[in-house]
């Protein structure tokens, strides 16, 4: 380890409210040599994200106040500096990649200019330099044609390239030392791998020193020198990254490693599920399906242009099968599951749910499948309604189910117990809720339907990993017991291959590989399932990245979610 | 010498004289054009104007006037040809808002440049006054069929005291000296410009600011505030203005005499002449208003005795009378009267609902017969007082002034005083008339009040004549 | 989608909009009661005066026949005759129409440049003594009265200052922009104080979005953190309530215009309706109507410049 | 939040707080000043402008109210109604949208006023033909946005009805933007009816309005400021009670107008 660049010596930084005086990081000491990379992980909100803001003097509220400790940049003590030394540091010392760059990115002003206004303040370039410089860094973050994305608009660009712009912003005031907050959990693993990829590219070009903040143990073992560990507002535990995977000290280091699901657990686990009596009829049967968007045309241009988020799907699913859905980001995974429920315009091909076809009754069908399936939204958080409460919520779906008025709340409970929420969640609104949360209450909502098929969409996805296992035996036993049948879809893999019997890849809007999971995983027959099943960050830090993709191509045009885009006029 | 500046409600809307019946109009043109037959300053008597002398035929129906010379502004001669077309334009043009009165002339003929005789269907004892009304101003013929009328009502071609030398439509009508004025000798300033100012208040800083020289339309309420600025004065000329609350005598206990003189006894009209005119109006007696020719002096003048009033209503049978009283809305003085009337009246065990109204739809309200009682005024255009009691209780088209009041009596005497052409007898005519009339409470008189105009001390002689006419050829700036 | 495209689009359904306008407009002021001749003729109206006006003006024909003549002039660029002032509509308005445009247009400025310090001012300053008071302020702006306003600024500028005319309109180009001085004040005291408002709060949300953190983040001062990124990100909201308000400015300066005795559209307007001009109130209709809606049209066209996600 | 508090006890016990009738004339005390007698002195007919202004209460807080009250309920249903159907209703929708916003208002008002005749009922006829217009908008613009939510769509996959799901889960959502808006809103309705006042168009009399009042008292502006000074302050106070109300609402419910 070289000698520190930055010391981090005791820092607390407390929250003053209504209450008092509450400490949020408690006398963090940490040190970081030049050319290191720090792996940050720990639970969701152990204050990974404060530390980082507090290293800049950049709370994200006059109520938290930095009560004690010094940061040693270099030898100066920035608690103490003063605005203008400040000024300087920020960006030109130390340079940060916020955790979602969606908000971060200024969204009316170019990405391009973005990068330039750095270089200019900080190195007080002309327009002209400045310009040629942010195409240079443009090309360094690995957009394929700089120049005309030096002129794109943030929201023109999908998740994965924004990603990078933040990154590109980032580095345009040259710093020393570059903090990555979370830089890849919005996105999937392939494009994960490559953004990884390209942190560690520039360190080595430019001798950068970073700090990585996870909280998937998998990534940061890829990525990282060493290893810190955050709970509660306490580092419990720091070190190298082998040494620190090998025997960690702490109890919840320990479950961390132990629950991060590329272990190959109880992968054989699949194979004890219940197998479904072979039945006469699919339950759902989707015929050669595809979903056009509008998008628009061109100034002059005659007629609408389309986007085809499904091309030509066909899928059978068996009563109680639990079928897995993975692939990339924008493959179509989210369209394919409300076109189903009817929740996307069918504009070829047949969908026909136990019988009822949707094509050509549509009314009768949708009846039926809306009484008889539920969905579970991928966002947990914006698929609840955010002035009723939950027990409001989960009381509706029963009354307009026929429920007994009498029996529900007593059914309320039972579901939130189902889901592992406390019973006094019937009272909070979503507002007050943490993501995961919230993800329960949406899979309660689901169960209250008490459907014979559930679709669920990411459902586990903002949940810690601890929590996401609790889920997952939910659903297990809920196969097990009621027969449900489950789609489950997922851009993690590792989740699919514990849960379902049957996966499907789907790539770019077409189902490339299909079968049970076991032999997929096994032996996938495309080229894009192997490079998704490649792709996942191990744990085991000798069992290097692999971010090789078909083409760069693919991750600059898979575009964002469903709820990113304002959608034409589509009625149900 | 220096130009007047004049501060006024609202701008002009034409210059052509038979096309409006508007004293904002009026006021400005008969500076502009010069008439026959001229008003003089206290509107007592006729005096030349165009025509330096007159002769009336023995019948009564042939005028023969003599004009003097005179030119237009465009320097071209005044003829009687002129003053024939324009007589006959204001009978017979299809725009001309006047015909009615001017159909008692047979024709109208220049039998020379100076000798314009005019035949009369009928005598007319009015008909030398209604030559001096602004409508029948004098134009150019040449100038008319040259410029066209729409060209002719914006700059038109005249032979008074100014022409007009630019009209900036909505905010100013600018005047000049006109130099072919017969009587330019007569006239001090350079100019004068007519500007609307909407706004009491801005009208009235504006003269109490120094910038502009005078202002028209003076609210009561500022006389006693304006009087005590000794850099201004408060002009308040008699005029023909009166103000009466018309009654609709078809609506129920209103056709009984009775109940309408009791309405008379259940109005202090010297409370509304202390409070909406702050004491500077005189409580009328009679519908021809003082100032005017032949007004009655002595006409009865009911005392305010409400408990009087109470009992004739009782006795008529109307103890529990409501009354639907139309207001025009917008205007301040109609408004403030309502308000107290309806206290007043309610003293007389009488219940006001009032009901405000747009102003020109208070006029279709009156004409339909859709109102128990409302104020409105009168103010004369002419010096006869034939046209004023013709309208009001001659039994002409508008019902009486709408108010519906029959009575045949008077009918008759209007017409006989129409042709009565000596002096005397028609005074003696108009007492009658004026004496009937309230006794059978046509309408109510309520007050009579001045034009209140305000200058800053070095204008002079800015007088207004009581049928409104501005003498500007007289006034002085120093 | 090429996003200016609504620019070529957007105006042919202008039409439809003004053609409704027109339509209400001319319903509704021949349902209004009272007769524009009777207006004319004052009390000593005679029935067949009254009758003899109504042929001249066509309006004893039946409502769809004035209602076709009418859009046949209008086809061919002529909107009739005033009743009451004897010319073309058109003419009238023209007139009239520089005096409202110049008055809408510099309080409109004047606005601009009160709100915008204002509101940056209080935005900056948030929740304390700058912030309070700016918020005061800009609630009694919007309270007052403007007529009563408007005479007040009159008694202290111009009548105890002497700084500027009491009212009216000037001749020159300086001479005017003087006379509109008190006008545009006027206005503007609680126009600013509307969008002081909004642009406060919006500046507020900027200022503390994630935004703005970032470019404090790479070391950017304040200054460059405030006109690049929050300045542009709050101004959008702010544009499209302006405009909404200049179209209620535009048919609402009667007030203004009569306190200060300008000679505009919106007297115009209400004496035209007052003496039921109804050529005149139409076009006046009219004229307010194909402003609005080019000011919107505006404000669209600037929102998508100022913010690239905005398709319409 | 007080201020309204205030407003709200005048309005209500007008009767009892008032030291005079509001429409009593006493021709002896025309035109004075503020005194014991009269701490806000009175107009020209004699009246007491503390009562005046306290009664004037009763009629401004129900212009206010009324004024906001119908257009909001139909402009956000309207809105709701527009933005979730979409299509050729939303198009049409727009375009009267357009119509009413383009349309000059002071011709509708004038003209209705002329048709009904002067008084609160025009007057909030008017501006509920109008105002509702800016609801809307605004709900509509919200509605577009929301029901592409997920929760909306949810709500859909569940079963729920089309109204159910416009009314109960997406209009209370869209409507809280506008709620505050209708805050300002009220103000702006208030100095509409001033200016009303203005045209000679108020309430009728003898009625006590703090619009018509200030405008009536203007002829004594320089002479007796009393009569304009006090319902114009009632005004601005009333106006800026309401903004604070707007700002906490605001602030409740996590919105910025
Ligand atoms: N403005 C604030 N006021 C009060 N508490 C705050 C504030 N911001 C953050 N916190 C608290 O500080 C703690 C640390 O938050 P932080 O964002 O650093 O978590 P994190 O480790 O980054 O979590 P995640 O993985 O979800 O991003 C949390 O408990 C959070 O509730
Ligand atoms: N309403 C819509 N209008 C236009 N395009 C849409 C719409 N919904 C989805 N798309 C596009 O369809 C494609 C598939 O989107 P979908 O949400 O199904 O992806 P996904 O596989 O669920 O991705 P993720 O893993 O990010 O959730 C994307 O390119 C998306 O941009
Ligand atoms: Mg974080
Ligand atoms: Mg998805
Ligand atoms: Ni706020």
């Amino acid at each position: 380890m070289s000698a520190p660049l930055l010391c981090v010596h005791d820092l607390t930084v407390a929250v003053q409210d209504g209450a008092g005086p509450r400490v949020l990081l408690d006398r963090i000491s940490l040190d970081l040599g030049a050319g290191d990379v720090l792996g940050l992980v720990g639970e969701s909100g152990s204050g990974k994200s404060l530390l980082c803001r507090a290293l800049i003097r950049l709370l994200p509220s006059p109520k938290l106040r930095i009560t004690g400790g010094a940061v040693f940049l270099e030898g100066r003590d920035l608690v103490t500096a003063d605005e203008r030394e400040m000024l300087k540091v920020r960006g030109g010392e130390i340079g940060m990649i916020f955790q979602n760059p969606t908000s971060h990115l200024d969204p009316v002003m170019r990405v391009g200019d973005q990068i330039a206004e750095g270089i200019r303040y900080h190195q007080g370039l002309s327009q002209r330099a400045a310009r040629a410089a942010a195409v240079e860094i443009l090309a360094q973050v690995g957009f394929a044609d700089p120049n005309r994305q030096y002129n794109g608009y943030p929201h023109e660009f999908s998740g994965g390239m924004r990603q990078r712009a933040m990154i590109g912003v980032a580095l345009s005031s040259n710093p020393k030392i570059l903090i990555a907050d979370e830089p890849t959990t919005a996105l999937d693993v392939t494009i994960q791998a490559q953004i990884l990829r390209l942190l560690l590219d520039i360190r080595d070009r430019r001798g950068l020193t970073v700090i990585l903040i996870s909280h998937d143990l998998g990534v940061v073992a890829q990525t990282c020198d060493r290893i810190a560990v955050m709970r509660n507002g306490e580092l419990v535990e720091q070190g190298d990254k082998r040494s620190l995977l090998a025997a960690p000290q702490h109890p919840y280091t320990k479950a961390l490693i132990e629950s991060h699901p590329s272990m190959p657990g109880e992968g054989v686990a699949t194979a004890a599920i219940a197998q479904p009596a072979p039945a006469l009829r699919p339950l759902l049967e989707i015929d050669d399906l595809h979903v056009r968007f509008p998008s628009g045309a061109g100034l002059f241009a005659a007629g609408p242009k389309t986007i085809s988020a499904v091309k030509g799907v066909s899928l059978r699913i068996m009563p109680g099968e639990t079928v897995g859905i993975v692939g990339e980001s924008g493959s179509g995974k989210s369209t394919l599951a409300r076109a189903i429920l009817g929740l996307a315009p069918l504009s070829s091909g047949h969908i026909s749910f136990d019988g009822a076809d949707l094509g050509q009754n549509r009314a009768k069908a949708l009846q039926k499948l809306r009484s008889e399936a539920a969905m579970v939204f991928q966002d947990p958080f914006n698929a609840l309604n955010p002035r009723l409460t939950i027990g409001e919520m989960v009381a509706e779906v029963l009354r307009v189910h026929g429920k007994a008025v009498a029996d529900i709340p007593a059914r309320i409970g039972e579901l939130l117990d189902l889901v592992g929420l406390e019973r006094e969640f019937a009272d909070r609104k979503p507002r007050s809720m943490s993501g995961g949360q919230c993800q329960r209450a949406g899979i309660a909502r689901a169960l209250a339907v008490e459907p014979r098929m559930i679709i669920a969409d990411e459902c586990v996805a903002a949940l810690d990993v601890t929590i996401q296992a609790q889920i997952i035996d939910l659903f297990r036993a809920l196969t097990a017991r009621m027969s449900l049948t489950l789609l489950f879809i997922a851009h993690d893999l590792a989740i699919v291959r514990n849960l379902c019997e049957r996966v499907v890849v789907m790539y770019r809007g077409e189902i490339v590989e299909e079968g049970r999971c076991a032999d997929v995983f096994a032996r996938p027959q495309h080229a894009y399932t192997a490079s998704l099943i490649r792709a996942i960050p191990d744990i085991d830090p000798d069992k290097p990245l692999r971010a090789d993709l078909l083409s760069p191509s693919v991750a600059e045009t898979g575009s964002g979610r469903v709820s990113d885009q304002p959608s034409a006029a589509f009625n149900w | 010498a220096g130009v007047l500046t004049i501060g006024r409600r609202e701008d002009s809307t034409t210059f052509d004289p038979i096309k409006t019946a508007q004293n904002i109009d009026f006021w400005v043109f008969s500076n502009v054009y010069d008439v026959l037959v001229r008003v003089d300053k206290s509107a007592s008597k006729l005096e030349p104007g165009l025509a330096e002398s007159w002769t009336v035929s023995e019948d009564g129906l042939t005028y023969t006037l003599k004009l003097r010379e005179a030119k237009f502004s465009d320097g071209s001669p005044l003829t009687a040809g002129d003053a024939a077309f324009s007589l006959l334009r204001i009978r017979d043009d299809e725009g001309s808002l006047w015909s009615d009165s001017y159909k008692v002339i047979d024709t109208a003929v220049a039998s020379d440049d100076r000798t314009l005789v005019i035949k009369l269907k009928t005598p007319s004892a009015p008909f030398l006054s209604t030559l001096a009304m602004p409508g029948a101003s004098i134009i150019s013929q040449k100038g008319m069929e040259t410029l066209g009328p729409d060209t002719y009502a914006e700059s038109p071609v005249a032979s008074g005291a100014f022409t007009v030398k630019e009209w900036r439509r909505g905010d100013r009508v600018i005047l000049e000296k006109n130099p072919n004025f017969w009587e330019a000798d007569r006239v001090k300033l350079d100019g004068v410009e007519w500007i609307s100012v909407p706004d009491d208040n801005t009208r009235m800083l504006n003269v109490q600011a120094g910038q502009l020289d005078a202002a028209i339309f003076v609210p009561f309420s500022r006389v006693a505030e304006l009087k005590k600025d000794s850099n201004l004065v408060v002009h308040m000329d008699p005029s023909t203005r009166e103000d009466h609350l018309l009654i609709n005598h078809e609506k129920g206990a209103l056709a009984k005499k009775e109940v309408r003189q009791a309405l008379d006894m259940a109005i202090d009209k010297q409370a509304i002449v202390d409070t909406v005119t702050f004491g500077l109006g005189e409580v009328a007696n009679s519908f021809i208003p003082k100032g005017a020719l032949y007004h009655y002096a002595e006409n009865l003048q009911r005392p305010f005795d409400p408990e009087k009033a109470k009992q004739m209503l009782a006795d008529a049978g109307a103890s529990d009378l409501a009354l639907n009283y139309v207001v025009r809305a917008g205007d301040e003085i109609v408004e403030q009267t309502a308000v107290l009337l309806q206290q007043q009246l309610a003293k007389a065990g009488i219940t006001v609902n009032i009901q405000k109204v747009d102003p020109s739809q208070e006029w279709d309200m009156l004409v339909a017969g859709d109102y128990d009682v409302g104020v409105n005024y009168w103010t004369n255009d002419i010096l006869d007082p034939d046209q004023k009691t013709t309208f009001v209780v001659g039994h002409d088209t508008n019902m009486n002034y709408m108010t519906r009041y029959k009575n045949d009596k008077v009918k008759d005497l209007v017409t006989a005083a129409r042709i009565e052409m000596d002096p005397a007898k028609r005074e003696a005519m108009y007492i009658d008339i004026q004496k009937m009339a309230k006794d059978d409470v046509h309408w109510i008189d309520l007050y009579y009040s001045p034009y209140i105009n305000v200058s800053r001390s070095n204008i002079e002689n800015f007088d207004q004549n009581p049928l409104g006419r501005f003498f500007l050829e007289d006034t002085v700036k120093n | 989608m090429h996003r200016y495209r609504f620019v070529l689009y957007r105006p042919l359904q202008f039409l439809p909009v003004l053609l409704g306008i027109s339509i209400i407009t001319f319903v509704l002021v021949r349902l209004i009661p009272g007769d524009p001749a009777r207006v004319l003729l004052g009390s000593r109206a005679t029935p067949a005066a009254i009758a003899n006006i109504r042929a001249q003006y066509g309006l004893d024909e039946p409502l769809w026949v004035q209602y076709f003549y009418f859009i046949g002039n209008l086809g061919q660029g002529e909107m009739g005759k005033s009743i009451l002032y004897k010319i073309d509509v058109l003419r009238l308005i023209a007139t009239r129409l520089e005096p409202t445009l110049a008055l809408v247009l510099s309080s409109v400025a004047q606005s601009i440049l009160i709100a915008v310090p204002l509101a940056a001012l209080a935005a900056r300053h948030r929740t304390r003594l700058p912030d309070h008071a700016v918020r005061i302020v800009s609630t009694l702006g919007i309270g007052f009265p403007p007529f009563w306003l408007a005479l007040m600024l009159i008694i202290l500028f111009s009548v105890r200052l002497g700084i500027f005319p009491v009212s009216g309109y000037g001749g020159s180009l300086t001479d005017k922009l003087y006379h509109l001085a008190l006008p545009s004040l006027t206005v503007a005291l609680s126009l600013s104080a509307v969008l002081t408002r909004s642009l406060r709060a919006a500046m507020v949300q900027a200022l503390e979005s994630d935004v703005a953190t970032a470019a404090r983040a790479r070391g950017m001062p304040e200054s460059i953190v405030f006109w690049r990124h929050v300045l542009p990100n709050s101004l959008v909201p702010t544009v499209n309530l302006l405009a909404v308000n200049i179209g209620w400015l535009i048919g609402g300066t009667v007030v203004v215009e009569s306190v200060f005795a300008l000679p505009g559209l919106g007297q115009l307007l209400v004496r035209a309706i007052f003496s039921r001009d109804y050529m005149v109130v139409q076009g006046v209709a009219m004229v307010f109507a194909c402003a609005t809606v080019l000011v919107n049209f505006l404000a669209d066209i600037i929102t998508v410049a100022l913010d690239p996600r905005v398709k319409l | 939040m007080a201020v309204l508090g205030l407003f709200l006890v005048l309005a209500v016990f007008a009767p009892f707080i008032a030291p005079y009738d509001p429409i009593f004339q006493d021709a002896a005390a025309r035109l004075h000043a503020p005194s014991p007698a009269h701490p806000l002195g009175t107009d020209n007919f004699g009246r007491d402008i503390l009562s005046r202004v306290i009664w004037g209460a009763r009629i401004d807080l129900q212009i206010a109210v009324i004024g906001v009250v119908f257009p909001f309920i139909i402009g956000t249903t309207l809105g709701t109604i527009a933005g979730f159907f979409g299509g050729i209703v939303d198009v049409i929708f727009m375009r009267v949208v357009d119509v009413v916003l383009a349309f000059p208002f002071l011709v509708l008002m004038l003209s209705i006023i002329a048709i009904l005749g002067p008084g609160l009922g025009s007057f909030y006829i008017a501006m509920a033909l109008v105002g509702w217009v800016s609801y809307a908008r605004l709900v509509r613009a919200q509605i577009l946005v929301l029901k592409n939510s997920d929760y909306a769509v949810a709500a859909i996959s569940l079963g729920f009805s089309r109204s159910r799901v416009m009314f109960r889960h997406l209009l209370p959502n869209a409507a809280a933007g506008s709620l505050v808006f209708v805050m300002s809103d009220a103000v702006l309705v208030l100095l509409n009816g001033a200016a009303i006042s203005y045209l000679g168009l108020g309430v009728q009399p003898p009625l006590a309005e703090w619009g018509v009042m200030v405008a009536d008292g203007q002829s004594f502006i320089s002479t007796a400021w009393w009569i304009t000074l006090f319902p114009g302050l009632s005004i601005v106070l009333l106006a800026f009670g309401f903004s604070l109300l707007g700002d906490a609402l605001a602030d409740l419910m996590g919105v910025h107008e």
